[in-house]
C-alpha cells in the first residue's frame, strides 16, 4: 500500500478504525501519493486526505460503475493487461440477458425462490469444454461488450443524480485513478465495513475489483484492494471457525440430504477427479480432522466417524437463531466476549430473544449489557420485560484477557501470532480454553455411563490435554493438534510439517489443514519473533502465515505477459531467462519454472496446465474475472440497487432493491416503506452507523476504561448545519432519532463534516451515528443509547451480513420519552407510516413480463445450472405477525413451515456452503493482492511443504504444483472466507469484543 | 436548548452550560473550582458549535467579550491562572502591612514613640505570622513548605521573597519578643541571663527587619509581574512595584493610625498619605501603559468592583487621615485637654486608618483577581501579543516571532 | 526531605557547581537521581499481540510481582513497528480495569440480582443444563428422513477476540455435542 | 568542561555543562496527525495520570479533554474550518514566508532581552563571560531549508494547491514546549522544576510543594497543579459517573516530563513511540528543527503556504522551544499564544523598579518621621 501512487479509500474510515495500519497510507502520501476519501462523512481519514468526495450511502456501485463506463468508453483501460489477464474476451452464453434488457433483473430469476438459476451466465465452450474467446473484444456476447452494455447508463450525470457527487469531483476521481494506473503507476482501493454492511456488500467489492482489473492494478505493487478488519482474530475465527456452516480449514459443515455419506461429502469438498490443486486432497483433510477429533473411534470402517458430525439444512446464523429463540426453540446461549444486546442489529429483538432462553452463559471481563439486560436493560425501563417475570438463568463467568493466557491470534493478512502468557488470571477468571476443557470434562463425566448413541461423539472425542501445575490446558498442545501429527508409523506422534503429508487412510490427524506447518518440527512457528530490523522487510521469520508461511499472493500480474516487468518503477516479479525461473523482490506466486510463453493444451488438469500468462492462479481459468459466471448469488456483474429503506427511487431500473436480498418479515423488524411509497416521508433521513477510534465495537473493551471513555464520553449524532436548521437542533443539545424499529437519544454534533446531498433534485440529509454505547451494563464508565437498536435486519444474500450503513429514520429535538411512553412513541411513528411486515420488503418490482422473460431464460439451460437444493428449514425466517399482533415480537409461525423466503435462504446457504470454490471465485478476482509491504516468505527456509516433495506424485512438477496448490488452497480458503463467512471481516461494526 | 417534554427525565443542565472540570482547585475568588472552570457563559467555550471566539450558529449564549479579530480555540484559556485563592490576597496585603509596619516601628524606636512602636511591631509580627500561615495554607503540599528554603533563585521572585520574608521574620520576631517581654513586665518569658542579650538585640533586629521591610512590600509586585498572566505581567512591567509599596505604606500607616495614639501617629499619617498619593499616581500611570485588553480585567467584574471600592476607600481614608493630621497639628497644643476632641480625632484616626488599610487590601485582592480573570478569556492574551508582534514588525523587527514561515 | 544532608543542601550545591542559578543539576533530588523506568524494573517482559483490531500490532507486556505494570508497542514487530492506537495504548487499563469482574455470578430465574457462586459449581450447573438442552431439542432426522444428528437447543456467539485454540475447542466440543448454531462477529 | 551542547546557538537555561546528552525534543507535524489520541492515552498510561474529563461532550468537535493540564500532558485539538478561514490561513502563512526570517542581523534590544537572566544576572553566574548583552547566537545556516537565505517571495509563485478544499479539519497534538527559557522553571522557588541533562524541563514531584507559581509562569498554559478531588468530584449530570482512579502526586505541579524516566534508559517518550503516523517525532532537538524546516519547505513547494513552524526560532520570546510544531494556521487558532515571552525576561527591569520603589518607601517613611518631628 505504501507503494501506491493513488489510494482510494471508500467505504472505510481507515484512519479511525485502523490507525496503525494507516501508517502505510501516511507513508504513501509522504512519497507523493494522492489520497482520496469517498465517504458520506468527512472523517479523520479525510482530514489528511487530498480530497473528500461525499457520497450518499449505498450508491457506491453507481459511482464505480460510472468510472468503469468511462474507462471503457474513453479507452483508458490497460489494454494489454486486460486482454492477457482477464476474461474480457470470453464469450458468454447466448441465453444470457442483462439487467439493461430486463429492467434490473438478470436472466434466470426464479420468482418463487427469489433467487437466480445461473446457468445462463456461463461461458460458451467448445466441444472440449474450453471457453470460446473473441480476441477482438467486439463480439456482443464477449464479456468486454457485455460490461460496456451493462454500465452504459452509469454516467457522470447519473452519479450526480444518485450519489450526489459533483461532476467536477467525479472528473477529479476519474483523472486520479486513470492517471495513476498503467505501466508506470498503480492505484489502490481500501474498504471495510462501509461496503460489507450493505445488502449489496459483496457486489460493492466486486465492482471495485472490475475497475482495478480494467486499470491493471491487480497483482501489482501498490495496487489491489485492501480489506480492513476490526477484530483481533476475525481471520482466525473463520479459519478455525465458530460459524455454523464451516469446519476448520474451510471444510463445509455437512448438509442434510446433500452430504449424507462421507463420499458425498468428500466429492463436494474436492477430489482429484473433480478438482485441481490442493482441494483435490479434500478427503485427506477431512479424514485428518475427524481423526483429530475422534481419534481411535474414527476408523476406515465407520468412515472416520463422519456420522458423528451434525448436519445443517439452512441458515443457522445469529439472526435466524435469534428468531428461533423468540420461538422458544433454543434453551441455552453462550456469549464469548460478545455483546449482541448492543452490538447486533435490531438490539431489541436480540434482548427479547434472550428473555426466551432457559439459561445463558456470558463470558466477559465486565458486566456488559448482554449480561444485565434482565436487570436494567431498555426493555425493563419500558416495561416490556419485568425482571421478576424473566425465567432466564444467567451465568456470568469472568474471562481471562490476552495477557493471562497463551494462544494465537490470526490477523488480517493471515499471520498467526502467538501470545505468551504474562500473568495468571485474577480471581475466578479463566480462559475460554480452560472453560471449554472443564465443561467438556464435566459433560463427559456425567454421560460416561450413557449408552445412548447420540452421546458417542462426546464420549469418543479426544479430550485429553496436558495441563500445567495450575491446572490450565497447555495451549501449545492444542496448536500441535491443529497443526496435525502422524499416527502410527515411524513418526508416530510427530507434528506434520505441511498439509501435503495428510493422508486419507487415518495415518494422520490434523485439526485445521491450512494451519499445518505452524508447529512443524515441534517448533511453535507462530511464536517466532525475530526483530524486523534483523531480517528483510518481508519479515518471514516473524510469526507464521498460513498457508505454509506464504505471505503474498499472485504477483505474476506485476509482469507483462512476456515476463518482463511492466515498468522499471513498478518492477516486482519477473521471468529470468537465464535461470528459467520467476524471480523478483518477492517470492513469485506462480509455478516457479513455468515460462511466460508456456501454453497448455488442456483446459483441465490442475496447476500443471496453467498457461504462462494466467496470473490469477486461483481462478478456474487463471484469469481475473470481469464477469463472474458463477459464485455470486445476486448477479454476474454488480448492479446498482437501492438499499433497503432507501428514500430514493432507483434511477436505473424499475427493480428498486436487490431482488435476492434476504429480508425478515417480522413485526419486530419493520422496514420503512421505501421511496415513493406513502409513509416513507415519515422517515426522510438516512442514518449511517460507524465506529470511532476511541472505542471498540459495542464498548465492552472500551466503555469500562476511563482513559478511552473520557475521549468520547457520550453518544452523539453528526448532522449538517443545514439539517440542524431545518429540524431546529441545538449544537451539543439533545436529539431523538427514530427508525421504524426504535427511538434513541443522542447529543447533537452539528458539523460541516456532514454534507447534505442533492439526489434527484431533492436534498438528502445523512446522519452519522457511532454505535459504541449501550444502556444498562454495570460498572461502565460511560453509557448511552445504542445506535444498533435503530437497525433492521436485511442481509446480503452472499454472506448474510446485515445492512448497517443505511437506515431510514427521522430526527426530532429533545430527549426521548422514558418508560412505556417510549413504546407508544415509536408505535406512533409506525402507525403514521402505516408499517406492516410487508413494508419495504417487496422482493421484485419489475414488470411481470420481465420476470417471466428472466425466468424463462434460465429454464432454457437449467441442465448446467445449480441443482436446486431446498431443504426443510428448522428455523429459517418466518413471517411475523401483522402489526396488531402484539409487541412481543414472537413469531408464532411454526419454524418448519418455511416460507418462500426461507426456501431461498436455505437454497443459498446450501450453495455457498457446498461449493465454496465457486462462491469464492468472483470475489477472488476482486481480492487484493496482498499489499506490497507485507511480508514474503522465504521458501528456502520456511519449510514449505511442497518443495520437491517426492511423495506427492500426482503432479508432474512438484515444485510448480506446490506453488499453485498453495495459491489455490488460499484461493479456496479466501473464497470460502470472502464468499461465505466473508466479508466477514468486515466484520462489523456491530458486535462486540 | 432542547425542547422535548421528556427532557425533564434527566437532570437539568446547570446554569451557564456544562463545564469542563478544571484542576485549578481553589482558583481565585469567584468560586471553588474556578480557575478556568466558570467559562461556561463565555462564548465559544461551553457549547459553541463553532470555533469562533463567539459562539457559532445555534449557540444561544452570548460572548462576554466583544467579537474580536482573531479566532481562538473554542474560547478556551491560553494561559492558566495559578491556583491562588484568598490566602494569597491576604498575604499580599499582610506582607505589605508587615513591611510598612516594621519601618514605622523602627522609626518609632528611633523617635521614641512607644505607642507607635509597640503597635507597629505587633502589627508587623501578626501580619507576618498570619501572612506566612496563609502562604503555607495555600500550598498544594503544605507539609513541604520548608522546601522553599532548598534553593536561592534570583530568577524566582517567590524564592527571593521567601528569603526576604524569613529575614524579615527573624528581626520582627526578635523585636516582638522584646516588646512582649516588656509588656509582660519582663516576667513572662523565663529568659534569665539571656534577657540582656535579647534586649541588646533590639536595634540590630529592628535594623535587620527594616532592611527587609521594603523588599517585602515590593517583591510581591515582581512575583505577580514575572508571570504569564496578562494583566499581572503587564502591570509588573509598568509600575506595579510602585503601586504595591504605596499600598503597603498606606496599609501600615492606616493600621498604625488605627492602633496607636493619635499623638504618636503623625509619621503613620504622613506615610499613609504618601502611600495614597503614590498609589493613585502609580496606578493611573501603570494603566496608561498597559494594553486595553490587559486593563479590562481591572475594570470589569468583581475585581473591578474591588478596585473601585479601593479607590473610594483610599480617597475617604486620605481625606480622613489629612483631617486627623490637620486636626492633630492645629489642636496639637490643646491636645492635652478636651477629651472630646481627642476622642473625635482618635475616632477619625481609627476609621480613616481602617479605611486606608481596607483600601490597600482591596487593591491587592483586586489586582490578584483581575489577573486571574485575565487568564480566562484568550482575548487578554492574544490581543496584546498580536499588537506587540505587529508593532515590532512595523518597526522592521521580523526575526523574533515564534511563528516562522520556514 | 526524609534524609536531609546539609552538604547536599541545594543552596550549597548551587555554590559548588556551575549551576549558580539553581535551575539545573544543583537542585536534583535523590529520587530523581534514582529514576528508573518500570520497563527496567519489571521482572519480565513477554511479547504479545494487541487484542483489539485485526491489524495485529505487537505488544510488550511488562510484569512485576505477577501484575501487568506496563503494555506498550513492540518495536520489533514488522506489522506495527512499535506503534499502537489509543485502544492498544490503553491495554494496561483493560487488564487492570477498575470495572473488571473476577467473580462468578449467577442469577436464578426471576431473581432480582446476582449471587456469587464458585467456579466448579457453575461449570457443573452449566454442564447439567448443556446436557438437558441438548436432549430437549435433539433432532435425529429431517422430515425427508435425512440424518441430522444435531441439537437446536444450544447456541453460541463469539470468537473473533478469543484465541484460535479456544475457537478450536469450542467448535470441537459443540460439534461433538451436535450443536450447530455457532456464530461469531464475522457475520453480525 | 565538555563541549556544551548547542543546537541553535542558544543554551537552555540551567544547561548541564557536563551532560553527555544532546538536547532532546519533539517535532509535532500536525499536517499528518489523524487525531487518534493514542498519544494522550499512551502518555496517561505511562505516567499513570488520572483520567481528566467529566465524561461529557465538551462542545469542541472530537476534543473532550479540553486542554493541557495536570493530567493531560498530550492534548489533541480539533478545529473545523471553512474555505474562508482556509484562505485566510494561507494568506497569513504567505505573509509570514515573505517576512523572510530569520535573517542575520545584530540583535535588537528586544531579541537580546530574550535571555534576561543569563544576560543580566545569570551570565556571570554560569561562568560565561559576557560584556553586557549576550552576543548574537550564531545562526546555523544548515538549519534552514536550501535556499532559505535567498530572498523569497511567494507572492509570485503559483501557490494554488492541487485541490482547493472548502473545508478542513485541523488536528494537532499539543504538549509542553520545554522552552529554552522556561518560565515555569525560572519562577519555581523550591528547585522542584529543573533542567535535565537532556535539556528538558521536569517537575520533581518529591520536592514540589504546590505553590503554584509555575502555573502562572508558563506562557503556554501547560503546567498545572494536580489538586485533590480532581478526579472524583461529582459531575454535572447524575447519569455521568466519575471513575475511581488513584491520584498520584496530588497537590504538586504536573506536566509533560518528555518521559524523563524513559530517556534515562535511552527509551523513546510514550507518545512518540505510539504515534501511528509519526506525526509526533522525537529525537535530538537539532534534528527535529531540521526536519521541521524541511517539512515546511516541502509543503510550501506544494503551494500549502498555510504551513508554518512554531517554536523553531531561537530569537523568539522563549528562546525557541524544545517541542517544535508545524501548524497550518495562526497559533491562537490552536490555543497557542501568538507571541509568548518568558515572563522572567522582564525580571531585571522589574527588580530595578522594585528596588527603586523600596527605596522610595524607605524615603517616604523617613520623610514621614522627619515631617512629624515633635517640636
Amino acid at each position: 500500500m505504501a507503494n501506491a501512487d493513488c489510494i482510494i479509500i471508500q467505504g472505510s474510515n481507515m484512519a479511525e478504525c485502523h490507525p496503525v495500519g494507516f501508517q502505510w497510507v501516511s507513508e504513501a502520501k509522504a512519497r507523493g501519493a494522492r489520497i482520496i476519501h469517498v465517504d458520506p462523512r468527512f472523517t479523520r481519514t479525510t482530514a489528511i486526505a487530498d480530497k473528500h468526495v461525499p457520497i450518499r450511502a449505498g450508491s457506491d456501485i453507481v459511482l464505480l460503475g460510472a468510472l468503469i463506463n468511462r474507462v471503457l468508453t474513453e479507452g483508458r483501460y490497460f489494454d494489454e493487461y486486460v486482454r492477457a489477464y482477464t476474461n474480457a474476451a470470453n464469450l458468454i452464453s447466448d441465453d444470457y440477458v442483462d439487467t439493461e434488457d430486463l429492467d434490473g433483473l438478470f436472466s434466470g430469476f426464479d420468482p418463487d425462490t427469489n433467487s437466480y438459476e445461473n446457468s445462463t451466465w456461463s461461458y460458451q465452450t467448445d466441444e472440449h469444454g474450453a471457453p470460446l474467446k473473441d480476441p477482438t473484444l467486439k463480439d456482443p456476447k464477449s464479456v468486454f461488450q457485455i460490461l460496456r452494455h451493462h454500465y452504459s447508463r452509469y454516467t457522470p450525470e447519473m452519479v450526480e443524480e444518485n450519489c450526489g457527487i459533483k461532476p467536477a469531483d467525479f472528473d477529479y476521481l476519474y483523472e486520479s485513478v486513470t492517471e495513476n494506473s498503467g505501466r508506470e503507476r498503480t492505484t489502490c482501493f481500501a474498504y471495510a465495513v462501509g461496503w460489507t454492511q450493505h445488502s449489496l456488500g459483496a457486489q460493492f467489492i466486486r465492482t471495485a475489483s472490475i475497475l482495478q482489473l480494467l486499470l491493471g492494478n491487480m497483482g501489482r505493487p501498490g495496487g489491489g484492494i485492501m480489506a480492513l478488519r476490526g477484530h483481533a482474530t476475525i481471520q482466525g475465527s473463520t479459519d478455525i471457525p465458530t460459524l455454523f456452516n464451516l469446519l476448520p480449514g474451510y471444510l463445509p459443515m455437512p448438509s442434510a440430504g446433500v452430504h449424507d455419506t462421507f463420499d458425498d461429502y468428500v466429492a463436494a469438498v474436492g477430489t482429484p477427479e473433480t478438482h485441481k490443486g490442493y482441494w483435490a486432497n479434500g478427503r485427506a483433510y477431512a479424514t485428518s480432522l475427524l481423526k483429530a477429533w475422534w481419534g481411535d473411534a474414527a476408523t476406515k470402517d465407520n468412515d472416520f466417524a463422519f456420522d458423528y458430525l451434525p448436519r445443517i439444512n439452512g441458515a443457522h446464523g445469529t439472526y435466524q437463531t435469534a428468531v428461533r429463540m423468540l420461538n422458544d426453540g433454543v434453551d441455552g446461549y453462550f456469549l464469548l466476549g460478545q455483546n449482541p444486546a448492543v452490538g447486533s442489529a435490531n438490539g431489541r429483538m436480540q434482548r427479547m430473544a434472550m428473555s426466551h432462553l432457559k439459561w445463558m452463559v456470558v463470558r466477559d471481563f465486565s458486566l456488559i449489557e448482554s449480561a444485565t439486560w434482565w436487570k436494567d436493560g431498555p426493555e425493563i425501563e419500558t416495561g416490556e420485560l419485568k425482571t421478576e417475570d424473566i425465567d432466564t438463568e444467567m451465568f456470568f463467568l469472568p474471562a481471562a484477557n490476552h495477557t493471562e493466557k497463551a494462544g494465537t491470534f490470526t490477523q488480517t493478512q493471515r499471520l498467526v501470532q502467538w501470545r505468551h502468557k504474562a500473568v495468571n488470571p485474577p480471581g475466578d477468571a479463566q480462559s475460554e480454553l480452560d472453560f471449554f476443557y472443564e465443561l467438556g470434562q464435566a459433560v463427559r463425566e456425567k454421560l460416561k455411563d450413557s449408552d445412548d448413541p447420540r452421546d458417542r461423539p462426546l464420549l469418543d472425542m479426544t479430550w485429553d490435554y496436558p495441563v500445567d501445575e495450575e491446572g490450565e490446558v497447555d495451549a501449545e498442545a492444542v496448536v500441535k493438534e491443529i497443526n496435525g501429527y502422524f499416527i502410527g508409523g515411524d513418526r508416530d506422534g510427530e507434528p506434520l510439517d505441511n498439509f501435503n503429508q495428510m493422508t486419507d487412510d487415518g495415518a494422520t490427524a490434523g485439526g485445521c489443514w491450512i494451519y499445518a506447518g505452524v508447529y512443524a518440527g515441534g517448533q511453535n512457528m507462530a511464536a517466532r519473533r525475530k526483530p524486523r530490523d534483523e531480517q528483510d522487510e518481508t519479515a518471514g521469520e516473524w510469526a507464521w502465515a498460513w498457508p505454509a508461511n506464504r505471505r503474498i499472493l499472485y504477483n505474476r500480474a506485476s509482469a507483462a505477459p512476456d515476463g518482463t516487468p511492466w515498468s522499471e518503477r513498478k518492477k516486482f516479479v519477473w521471468w529470468d531467462e537465464e535461470t528459467g525461473k520467476w524471480t523478483g523482490k518477492d517470492v513469485p506466486d506462480f509455478p516457479i519454472e513455468r515460462a511466460p510463453a508456456a501454453k497448455s493444451d488442456q483446459a483441465y488438469g490442475g496447476p500443471a496446465h496453467l498457461d504462462g500468462d494466467d496470473p490469477f492462479i486461483m481462478q478456474a481459468d487463471g484469469k481475473g474475472w470481469l464477469f463472474a459466471p458463477s459464485g455470486m448469488i445476486d448477479g454476474p456483474i454488480p448492479t446498482h440497487y437501492e438499499p433497503q429503506e432507501s428514500t430514493v427511487a432507483n434511477p436505473l431500473y424499475s427493480q428498486q432493491n436487490s431482488p435476492t436480498r434476504m429480508v425478515m418479515r417480522r413485526e419486530d423488524n419493520l422496514s420503512a416503506p421505501g421511496a415513493g411509497v406513502p409513509g416513507s416521508e415519515v422517515f426522510p433521513y438516512v442514518f449511517t452507523t460507524y465506529r470511532l477510534t476511541e472505542h471498540h465495537t459495542a464498548g465492552g473493551m472500551s466503555r469500562w476504561l476511563p482513559y478511552l471513555s473520557e475521549l468520547q464520553p457520550e453518544m452523539f449524532c453528526e448532522i449538517s448545519p443545514e439539517l440542524a436548521a431545518e429540524v431546529g437542533l441545538e449544537p451539543y443539545g439533545w436529539a431523538t432519532l427514530v427508525s421504524p424499529r426504535a427511538a434513541i437519544e443522542a447529543r447533537v454534533l452539528v458539523t460541516k463534516r456532514m454534507t447534505p446531498l442533492t439526489i434527484g433534485g431533492k436534498t438528502v440529509h445523512q446522519i452519522g451515528l457511532p454505535y459504541h454505547w449501550g444502556v444498562g451494563g454495570q460498572g461502565a464508565v460511560v453509557e448511552g443509547d445504542s445506535a444498533n437498536d435503530l437497525l433492521g435486519v436485511t442481509m446480503d444474500p452472499n454472506v448474510y451480513i446485515q445492512n448497517s450503513k443505511y437506515v431510514a429514520g427521522t430526527i426530532v429535538p429533545g430527549r426521548r420519552p422514558r418508560g412505556p411512553e417510549l413504546v407508544d412513541f415509536v408505535e406512533k411513528y409506525q402507525r403514521e407510516a402505516g408499517l406492516s411486515p410487508e413494508s419495504g420488503n417487496q422482493q421484485v418490482t419489475v414488470s411481470a413480463e420481465d420476470v417471466a422473460a428472466s425466468h424463462h431464460a434460465g429454464q432454457g439451460r437449467s441442465a448446467g445450472g445449480h441443482a436446486h437444493r431446498g431443504g426443510d428449514s428448522a428455523v429459517g425466517v418466518t413471517p411475523g405477525r401483522t402489526l396488531d399482533g402484539g409487541r412481543d415480537g414472537v413469531s408464532d409461525g411454526d419454524g418448519t413451515t418455511a416460507s418462500a423466503t426461507v426456501d431461498s435462504a436455505d437454497d443459498r446457504s446450501g450453495r455457498i456452503t457446498i461449493e465454496p470454490t465457486e462462491a469464492a471465485e468472483p470475489t477472488e478476482a476482486a481480492e487484493p493482492t496482498e499489499p506490497a509491504e507485507t511480508a514474503v516468505s522465504n521458501r528456502a527456509d520456511d519449510g514449505d511443504p511442497s518443495d520437491g516433495d517426492p511423495d506427492h506424485g500426482r503432479h508432474a512438477d512438484g515444485s510448480a504444483i506446490a506453488e499453485t496448490e498453495v495459491a489455490e488452497a488460499e484461493a479456496r480458503a479466501r473464497a470460502a472466507r470472502d464468499g461465505q463467512a466473508d466479508e466477514t471481516g468486515r466484520e462489523n461494526e456491530e458486535e462486540d469484543d | 436548548m432542547s425542547t422535548s417534554e421528556y427532557d425533564s427525565y434527566r437532570p437539568p443542565e446547570p446554569e451557564g452550560g456544562r463545564r469542563k472540570r478544571r484542576r485549578g482547585g481553589r482558583g481565585g475568588p469567584s468560586g471553588p473550582d474556578d480557575s478556568g472552570g466558570r467559562r461556561g457563559g463565555r462564548g465559544g467555550n461551553g457549547r459553541g458549535g463553532g470555533w469562533k471566539n463567539r459562539g457559532a450558529d445555534g449557540n444561544r449564549e452570548m460572548p462576554m467579550v466583544e467579537d474580536v479579530e482573531f479566532t481562538s480555540y473554542y474560547g478556551r484559556p491560553i494561559v492558566k491562572a495559578p491556583p491562588w485563592g484568598d490566602e494569597i490576597g491576604t498575604y499580599l496585603f499582610l506582607g505589605g502591612l508587615a513591611g510598612g509596619s516594621s519601618l514605622l516601628g523602627f522609626g518609632a524606636q528611633l523617635t521614641d514613640r512607644p505607642g507607635l512602636r509597640i503597635a507597629s511591631r505587633m502589627t508587623a509580627i501578626a501580619a507576618t505570622g498570619i501572612g506566612g500561615a496563609a502562604l503555607v495554607a495555600d500550598l498544594g503540599r503544605p507539609e513541604r513548605f520548608l522546601n522553599m528554603m532548598r534553593v536561592v533563585k534570583v530568577s524566582s521572585p517567590m524564592s527571593l521573597g521567601t528569603w526576604i520574608l524569613s529575614g524579615f521574620g527573624v528581626g520582627s520576631g526578635v523585636t516582638f519578643a522584646i516588646e512582649l517581654d516588656r509588656i509582660t513586665g519582663e516576667k513572662l518569658l523565663p529568659l534569665g541571663p539571656l534577657r540582656k542579650v535579647l534586649h541588646a538585640m533590639e536595634t540590630p533586629a529592628a535594623v535587620e527587619s527594616a532592611f527587609f521591610a521594603t523588599p517585602l512590600a515590593a517583591y510581591t509586585a515582581v512575583l505577580l509581574g514575572a508571570t504569564a498572566v496578562p494583566t499581572w505581567n503587564a502591570a509588573g512591567r509598568n509600575g506595579l512595584p510602585y503601586v504595591f509599596v504605596s499600598s503597603a505604606s498606606m496599609a501600615a500607616g492606616g493600621a498604625a493610625m488605627a492602633l496607636a495614639p493619635v499623638a504618636e501617629t503623625g509619621p503613620a499619617r504622613l506615610l499613609a498619605l504618601a502611600g495614597t498619593a503614590g498609589e493613585a499616581y502609580a496606578m493611573s500611570a501603570m494603566r496608561k501603559r498597559m494594553h486595553p485588553a490587559e486593563i479590562d480585567p481591572l475594570d470589569d467584574g468583581e475585581p473591578g468592583h474591588k478596585l473601585h471600592r479601593a479607590e473610594k476607600l483610599l480617597i475617604a481614608g486620605a481625606v480622613g487621615a489629612a483631617a486627623v493630621e490637620v486636626g492633630a497639628r492645629v489642636f496639637a497644643k490643646k491636645l492635652g485637654g478636651g477629651w472630646k476632641t481627642r476622642a473625635v480625632l482618635r475616632g477619625l484616626s481609627v476609621v480613616s486608618g481602617a479605611a486606608l488599610a481596607a483600601a490597600s487590601a482591596y487593591t491587592r485582592f483586586g489586582v490578584l483577581e483581575a489577573g486571574i480573570e485575565s487568564t480566562k478569556d484568550p482575548r487578554h492574551v492574544v490581543e496584546p501579543q498580536r499588537a506587540r508582534l505587529e508593532e515590532r514588525r512595523a518597526r522592521g523587527i521580523t526575526d523574533d516571532s515564534i511563528t516562522t514561515g520556514r | 526531605m526524609a534524609r536531609f544532608s546539609f552538604l547536599e543542601w541545594p543552596v550549597l550545591r548551587q555554590l559548588r557547581t556551575s549551576d549558580k542559578t539553581g535551575r539545573g543539576e544543583s537542585v536534583v533530588s535523590q529520587q530523581t537521581r534514582d529514576t528508573t523506568p518500570r520497563t527496567v524494573t519489571a521482572d519480565k517482559v513477554v511479547q504479545s499481540v494487541c487484542p483489539y483490531c485485526a491489524v495485529g500490532c505487537g505488544q510488550k507486556i511488562f510484569v512485576k510481582d505477577d501484575k501487568v505494570v506496563q503494555i506498550e508497542g513492540d518495536p520489533d514487530s514488522p506489522i506495527s513497528r512499535g506503534r499502537l492506537c489509543p485502544k492498544g495504548a490503553a491495554s494496561e487499563q483493560l487488564v487492570n480495569a477498575p470495572g473488571r469482574v473476577t467473580d462468578v455470578l449467577y442469577r436464578a430465574p426471576k431473581a432480582k440480582d446476582w449471587t456469587k457462586i464458585d467456579l466448579p459449581t457453575a461449570i457443573d450447573m452449566i454442564a447439567d443444563r448443556f446436557i438437558e438442552a441438548r436432549r430437549n431439542h435433539w433432532e435425529d432426522f429431517d422430515d425427508k428422513g435425512h440424518p441430522l444428528r444435531r441439537t437446536m437447543g444450544i447456541a453460541s456467539l463469539g470468537g473473533a477476540t478469543i484465541d484460535n485454540e479456544e475457537n478450536y475447542f469450542a467448535k470441537k466440543l459443540y460439534t461433538a455435542a451436535g450443536a450447530i448454531q455457532i456464530e461469531n462477529q464475522a457475520r453480525i | 568542561m565538555s563541549t556544551p551542547t548547542i543546537d541553535d546557538g542558544t543554551l537552555a537555561d540551567g544547561h548541564w555543562h557536563d551532560s553527555a546528552h544532546s538536547r532532546k525534543g519533539f517535532f509535532t507535524d500536525t499536517s499528518i496527525c489523524i487525531g487518534c489520541k493514542a498519544c494522550e492515552v499512551a502518555c496517561k498510561e505511562w505516567n499513570r495520570n488520572p483520567q481528566d474529563g467529566t465524561f461529557e461532550l465538551l462542545g469542541s468537535s472530537y476534543d473532550n479533554t479540553g486542554s493541557l493540564g495536570a493530567n493531560t500532558w498530550r492534548h489533541v485539538a480539533f478545529i473545523e474550518q471553512d474555505s474562508e478561514r482556509i484562505e485566510k490561513a494561507r494568506e497569513s502563512g504567505r505573509k509570514l514566508v515573505n517576512l523572510g526570517m530569520p535573517t542575520i542581523r545584530p540583535r535588537t534590544d528586544e531579541s537580546a532581552a530574550a535571555q534576561p537572566l543569563d544576560g543580566a544576572l545569570g551570565a556571570a553566574a554560569e561562568g560565561r563571560t559576557s560584556a553586557g548583552l549576550p552576543t548574537t547566537p550564531e545562526l546555523n545556516v544548515d538549519l534552514l531549508a536550501p535556499g532559505a537565505l535567498e530572498p523569497t517571495d511567494l507572492s509570485n509563485v503559483d501557490t494554488t494547491p492541487p485541490d482547493t478544499a472548502d473545508f478542513r479539519w485541523l488536528i494537532s497534538s499539543d504538549v509542553c514546549k520545554h522552552c529554552t527559557h522556561a518560565g515555569c522553571l525560572d519562577v519555581c522557588p523550591t528547585g522542584a522544576l529543573f533542567r535535565t541533562e537532556f535539556d528538558t524541563v521536569v517537575v520533581q514531584n518529591d520536592v514540589c510543594n504546590g505553590c503554584g507559581t509555575c502555573v502562572a509562569g508558563c506562557p503556554f498554559g501547560v503546567i498545572e497543579r494536580r489538586d485533590d478531588g480532581t478526579i472524583n468530584t461529582p459531575t454535572d449530570r447524575d447519569d455521568r459517573k466519575a471513575a475511581d482512579m488513584d491520584v498520584p502526586n496530588a497537590g504538586t505541579a504536573n506536566k509533560c516530563t518528555l518521559c524523563y524516566d524513559r530517556l534515562v534508559e535511552g527509551q523513546e517518550p510514550a507518545c512518540a513511540q505510539t504515534c501511528p503516523t509519526q506525526s509526533i517525532k522525537f529525537g535530538d532537538r537539532q534534528d527535529m528543527v531540521e526536519q521541521a524546516h524541511d517539512r515546511v519547505a516541502e509543503l510550501h513547494a506544494k503551494g500549502l503556504t498555510e504551513a508554518r513552524l512554531y517554536g523553531a526560532n531561537p530569537n523568539d520570546g522563549v528562546g525557541g522551544t524544545g517541542s517544535v510544531f508545524l501548524l497550518l494556521d495562526e497559533p491562537e487558532v490552536y490555543g497557542l499564544p501568538p507571541d509568548p515571552r518568558v515572563a522572567t525576561k522582564d525580571l531585571p527591569k522589574m527588580y530595578a523598579n522594585a528596588g527603586i520603589a523600596a527605596l522610595g518607601m524607605v524615603a517616604a517613611a523617613g520623610l514621614a518621621f522627619l515631617g512629624s518631628r515633635r517640636s
